[in-house]
This record gives C-alpha cells, structure tokens and sequence, in this order.
C-alpha cells in the first residue's frame, strides 16, 4: 500500500542535503508551510539556495533560516516586506547572494522545470536591468529572454487537503506558488492541514495529483495570520 | 539629463485631483466586461469606483479572478489575500488558480488592462516604477514587468510630480525601466495623458488648469487632443 | 451584465474568417466539440488549419469539413483512426498538408501560445525525423529542440458545465486538450453540456476560467458515443 | 543495411511466450508505488497481471492518473477513455488533468516506467516504433516520441522477431527513430534484455531456449548476464 503520509517533522525533513536548493511556496503567510520550514531550520542542512517570492519577515522562519548563516543565495521576486530586517542586513554585508526574478518569470520557470523543459522565452523584463546577460531573440518581429528552469533538490508545500497518494487541495489564494513548487521540486514535502480518506477528493477536483509528492505531514495549524 | 525640477506657477488657480478622485477618474474608462489588474497602492482604490452592476472581472496575480472588494473585518477569510496582501472577497463567478496560470494570462495578453504606479513615465511609453537607481539595495520587482510587458493595455496612474515638484512626466526615464514602450495613458493628479507616437496628448485636466500651467509642470512636451 | 451565452449555433460561429487556424479539442470522440464543427462546416469559412489530436473519422464532423476541401493543411499528432478514409485520400492526392507533431509538444505548443511563450525547448523528437529543420540546442549535457507557440484565430472546445462568465468544467477525461485549447484561441467558443448559474462552480474548482472563453452554447447532446 | 533474417533453428525444444505471459513477465519488475504508462497494444496487457494489492499507479497520456481496468460493458462511462480509446475506469485516489499538465508529468521526468510497443530496438538503446518508412503515408506519432524521450525508464514488450522471422533486436534500427538511446530493457516473447552501455544483455529466457537459439533469432550481439 502507498502511504506519503509520514508522522513525525524528523521523518518529513530526512535527508536534506547541504547545498540544496529549497523551493519555499507561499506568497506573504498565505499558503506558506511555516512548520516544515521550521523543521528545515531544526534540520541543519546549510549553504541553501531557497527560492520564495519573499526573503522573509522579521526573525521566524525563512528569516530566521538566513540569520542562521543557512542561505547562500535567495531567488525571488520581492525581498522587501513588511519587516525585510534580517535580509536587508546580510545582503548590505555582502553575506547573502540575492537573484530578482520577475514574479511570473519565477513563476514559469519552476512551471518548466517540472515540465520537462530546460528553457523558454518571455517579454517580460525585455529592455530592464533583469534581461541583462541574458540571451535576446526575435519572434515575429517582438522582442524576448530566453529564461532557463528552475529546478528544486527539496519543495516545500502547503496543501488544505491530503490523501495517502499525495492528492492535495488547496484553499482559495493558498495555492499560489504550491502546485508548481511540487511539480519542480526532486523531494516534495508537503504539510496539510486535514488528512482526508482516499478517494474523497473529487477525481475532477484534484488540483496536485499524488505523482508530484514524496512526502505529507499532518499539521493542522490553523490559520495564516495565526501562526 | 535634463533638470526636470519645474517651477510651480504664479497663479494657481486649480485644485489637483485628490488619489481618491484619481482612482474615480481612471474607473470611468473602464468598460465593462474587461479583466483587470490593478497594481498596489492608488490604482487598488480603483475598484471601489467602479459600480458592482457594470460587470469588470479583476485579476490579482496571486492566483485570483473576480475579486470583490476589501474584506469586512468581521468576515476575514485568512487564506484570501489581494497581491498587497490585504484581505479580500471574492465575488460569484470568481475563482483561483496558481502561479504559472495566473501568469499565463497576463504573459499571454488576456488581461484587458494593468493599472500600475510609477516613478516615471516617458513619452515613447516607457515605465520605471521598480527602481530608483542601478545600484538600489535589493530592489523589488514583484510581478510589474510581467503585468507592464503582458497585459493588453497598460495604464499609469500616480502624482504628475515628485514631492519636490519633479516631473514624473518625462522626455526619457532616468530610473531603471520596468517596461520598454508599454504605457497607453496616464492619469496623475493634473491630467489624463495619452501616449501616441509622437508623444504625450492631454486628454483632459484637473479643473482650472491650463495647458501652460500643465505644461510648466511637466518634462516632456504635451499637446492638447483633436 | 456580463453574458457570454448565445443562442444559436449561427451565433455561436458568427465571424469566423476564411484562412483562420482553427483549434479543434477532443481525444477521439470524447471532449470532441461535435455540434460546433457542424456548424463550422455551416458557417462556411474556407482555407483553414485545423489543430487537432486526429484527422478526423468516417465522413462526419472534421473528416467532413476536410472532404469539403475547407482545410488547407492539419497540424496532429495522430491522422491514423479506426477509419480515416477522408484524411488519406486527400493526403495522397496531395490536397492537404500535414504537419506531425508529438501528442505532448503538440499540446505544449497551445498551452505555451495561451501563456504568451513564444518558444521553448524539449527532448521530445531529438534524433528523430520530426526535428529535422529545428533548432537544436544543449542544455546541461542534453539535448532538445526548439518549438513554436500555436496560436488559434479560433478554438472549439466541449465542456460540462458553463456558467455566464464561460467558467468551465469538464467531465473525467473529456477534459485532454479542452482547457489549453482556449487558452490559445483569439476567439474561444464552447458548446456545453449544462448551463449553471454564476457561483454553482466552486471557485477552487473552475477548471477554465472564463477569461479565456468569448461564447458558450448549450447543446445537451447525450454522450459522445450516443452522438 | 545488414540481412537481418534469421533462420529458425533446427531443433526447437522450447515455446515462445504468449502475449499474457510477455505482458506478465513484465508485471512480475514493477513494484509496488511506481507511475506507469503503458501503450497501447501489448503493453496495455500488462496491468492485468499486477495484482490490486500492489498499488501501482497508471497513467494514461489523455489526462488520467491512477487509471482502472477496462470497465465493464454495463458500467461504462462515456467520457472515460484510455490512450488506445477503450472504455476504462479510475481507480480511488485517480485524478483527471489535462493534455499540457498530463504530458509535463511524462516530460519533466514524473513518470518512473514507460512500456511501448517496438518494430526496432537497437543495442545503443534506440526503439523506432512509429513509421515504417521515411516515406510512409501520414506516420501517425501520437505520445510515442514524448513518452519514450521523457519517461524515466522505457521498456519496450514486443515479439523478437517479425512474421517473416527477421530479428527486431538490431545492431542499428533500420526505421525512423522515435527516441535516440532511451530504451532501458526489452521484453520479447524469447527473452529478457538489458541494455547495458555494451549492448544487449540477456537476463532471462524462455524455458527450453537456449543462449544460441535466441542468438541465431537475434540480429544483435548478445551475452549473458553475470
């Protein structure tokens, strides 16, 4: 019988490799999964690549990931937030490398990744500071990037629902960046808030099919703002 | 660069729009049916001129089609936030999406029109709204270049100066740009702007200001509409 | 109010041009938009490609539209069926052209279209005949091809259910080349099972937004097979 | 192009295996969490002979993941078909996606085992499976090329050799390519072959054949394992 669901945080994080890229889904609190990566902060893998669409707020969780020396780089689209302390202190110290990413070019290029495609072109951030380096080309007479995948050795993923296959639901803007961190990441680690009967997620209504996870842990946490 | 710093006129006799009467100007052009990103900050006030029976479906990039307005704060629901992160609603018809969707439709021209702030926008259509400078600590794009370069119409709406009266108006952008070419029109405070290609054409302008005084105002050359 | 709803298979076609690439969904029968390709043949237009994951069965539906030597050339993935008599006869007589395409790169091909991706790169094909005369390209020691976008003047697509917005459903695998079709269409129209009134479909579970859908028919057909 | 026919031995003391027993030697290497397509024809067979207990999760290319045996004549489901069309059903836990997403699972590499049909395996791993002929009248590839250049693993369950005898275990396929290097092993009704960077590697065959009988039916060099 296949059983993703695992019963212990220890047994969730097992295995993560120093230097490790680690996809951190969520957008702000929203569908972020605040307990796996507090239990990526107990587990002690460093010299990480995390890629979010923020570099944390205040000193918990992704921040205090950072202000534990445990980043090497963070990739994303906005590292300003409401309280950017600890990030905005290691980057001036030229302690942490930062890669800014448009938000749907991130988006994408993790959405590749999982696809099975190496790179794409987009218009976006054609003519900017970000397409710098980057290889330029022509389609039909209108200017693109060729932006390249973005590949996770660990995602982390926060789903509403969860079955023994690794089926997940998300709620309402919770999905976010999740769907595509799971189909990216080599090892997805998923906390979900119910564990639900195989089965009881509609078949039409599956919105990750178990094939994109490896591993789900019953957290029952509440709500965003709450943790 | 040019010094843009104008100096303010002697005479004035005009009352620059309020943001909320921005907000209410720029709403009046959007037709029903449209889909709708609206940036953070004064194009968010959009939505609350636009009246709920002339039916315009607005897009946040955070995976939301068909938001409804701010949440009242006695019916939060903690896992629907707005790309400002504030809460929201969703209205009947609306529904969610991830990331890469919710790119898919702006990358592919679905959304009608983008309403962003800006720093500067020039009059060959280029917006910088990101960056204030090649060498800004850790600056922030979120999802602007993808909206500028994607959406089938952009517009901009923010004060026609600076604080110190510097015209964000301008002949080229100084600042690091967000988008090549990409604006349609502008509303600020003292005017509606469109971008033809020859430059900026004054729509319309705030009550009691005239073209000179508008002009006075602004860097880049304007010219009145028809 | 917004309302995507027409009355009438003529409505439902009007405008459709001469020379237009049309996107036809369906696996088979199944999902396949039956009384909208009648009414294509109806309305007229002429010199079309057709998009499709077959060539067409029999004499009826595409088979019949390309028989009336209204389709200029089919890009597929699969012109062999149980009875594709219609597709062979013109293929050998050198009346229609034939562009093959992997079922994968060609489904890649909308949805890259419908995304706003001009091209991008896959291992599918490498080696084979079907890349001869495209880019190749190596990315970390592999190789790929370079694709283009497909874009549709027009999509037909079948759904389950559809409210006044064109918010779609689609029923168990009836679902194939449905949503990434109107995705790609300048012109998205529907003919659907059920119309369900705005909010019947729950938010999380909207399979097409209807930000891609211009028209919606309803054509209570029975089953695909029945049809 | 080298003569690939080969003679039939004189003394045949052994039978071939049937399609059940190909499709159910192949069942005996899947284990039990694995994500498996199975093309159509002889491959398809192959989920008969994985017992329900040992949950193997099926795919099938027109959107279906956790697909069920064929359905029963009363119980069938219209808009529920396999890859080969045939009225299927879904297991629990079974979800639908569509083309893009079903395919992104066989191209982004999610799909641990992939078994088609073959008319050509090479030693260096290449499988033609498609068209017979540079010239063939409208090949129709379908999800071939995406399955076999994308799956984590490819097998390939096909007769050794074709009606007329000659060897489809080739030094060099003959016929168009569907995927250049990816096939991982073989099944035939003769015999079990690894392909290993030198080339074909018997792992087991049918009862009665010998190492030389199956040599003589194969157009390939062949050794034994171990």
């Amino acid at each position: 019988m296949i059983n993703k669901i695992v019963q212990s945080i220890a047994e969730a994080m097992a295995g993560i490799q120093d230097g490790s890229t680690v996809l951190i889904a969520g957008f702000g609190a929203v569908g972020q999964p605040n307990a796996l990566i507090e239990g990526l902060i107990e587990q002690g893998a460093r010299d990480l690549v995390a890629v979010a669409n923020n570099a944390g707020v205040g000193h918990e969780g992704l921040a205090r990931l950072m202000e534990l020396g445990r980043v090497r780089k963070i990739i994303c689209s906005f590292p300003r937030s409401s309280d950017p302390v600890v990030f905005e202190g290691l980057y001036r110290a030229g302690k942490i490398e930062l890669e800014i990413v448009p938000q749907g070019t991130l988006a994408e290029r993790m959405h590749a990744a999982g696809a099975g495609i190496p790179a794409f072109f987009t218009a976006t951030a054609v003519g900017t500071l970000l397409a710098q380096g980057k290889e330029a080309r022509e389609f039909d007479g209108k200017q693109y990037v060729m932006e390249k995948a973005i590949h996770g050795d660990v995602a982390l993923v926060e789903a509403w629902e969860a079955d023994r296959w690794g089926n997940l639901t998300y709620k309402q803007s919770g999905r976010n960046f999740n769907p595509i961190m799971a189909m990216a990441g080599k090892l997805t680690i998923v906390q979900s808030q119910h564990i639900v009967e195989l089965g009881d997620i509609e078949p039409e209504n599956v919105h990750t099919p178990g094939i994109f996870v490896d591993r789900v842990l019953h957290v029952p946490y509440g709500d965003p703002s709450g943790f | 660069m040019a010094d843009t710093t104008v100096a303010p006129s002697k005479a004035e006799d005009f009352k620059p729009l309020s943001r909320t009467q921005m907000a209410a100007r720029a709403a009046q052009d959007i037709p029903e049916g449209w889909y709708v990103n609206l940036g953070i900050g004064i194009p968010t006030l959009i939505s609350d001129h636009v009246p709920m029976d002339r039916e315009v479906i607005l897009h946040s990039e955070n995976g939301i089609l068909g938001m409804g307005p701010l949440a009242p704060k006695d019916a939060i629901e903690p896992w629907l936030v707005n790309a400002g992160k504030q809460y929201v609603t969703l209205r009947k018809g609306g529904s969610y999406c991830h990331h890469a969707d919710s790119f898919a439709m702006i990358r592919g021209g679905h959304i009608d029109l983008c309403v962003l702030g800006g720093f500067q926008v020039a009059e060959n259509g280029d917006l910088a709204n990101w960056a204030t400078s090649e060498n800004d600590t850790a600056p922030a794009v979120g999802g602007a270049m993808d909206l500028a370069a994607g959406a089938k119409r952009l517009w901009v709406l923010m004060e026609h100066t600076t604080k110190d009266g510097t015209s964000k108006i301008v002949r080229r952008c100084s600042y690091p740009l967000t988008a090549v070419g990409a604006t349609r029109r502008v509303y600020t405070n003292l005017a509606t702007l469109d971008i033809s290609p020859s430059g900026f054409v004054v729509v319309d302008m705030a009550p009691g200001l005239t073209f000179e005084n508008l002009q006075a105002r602004t860097d880049a050359p304007l010219r009145m509409a028809g």
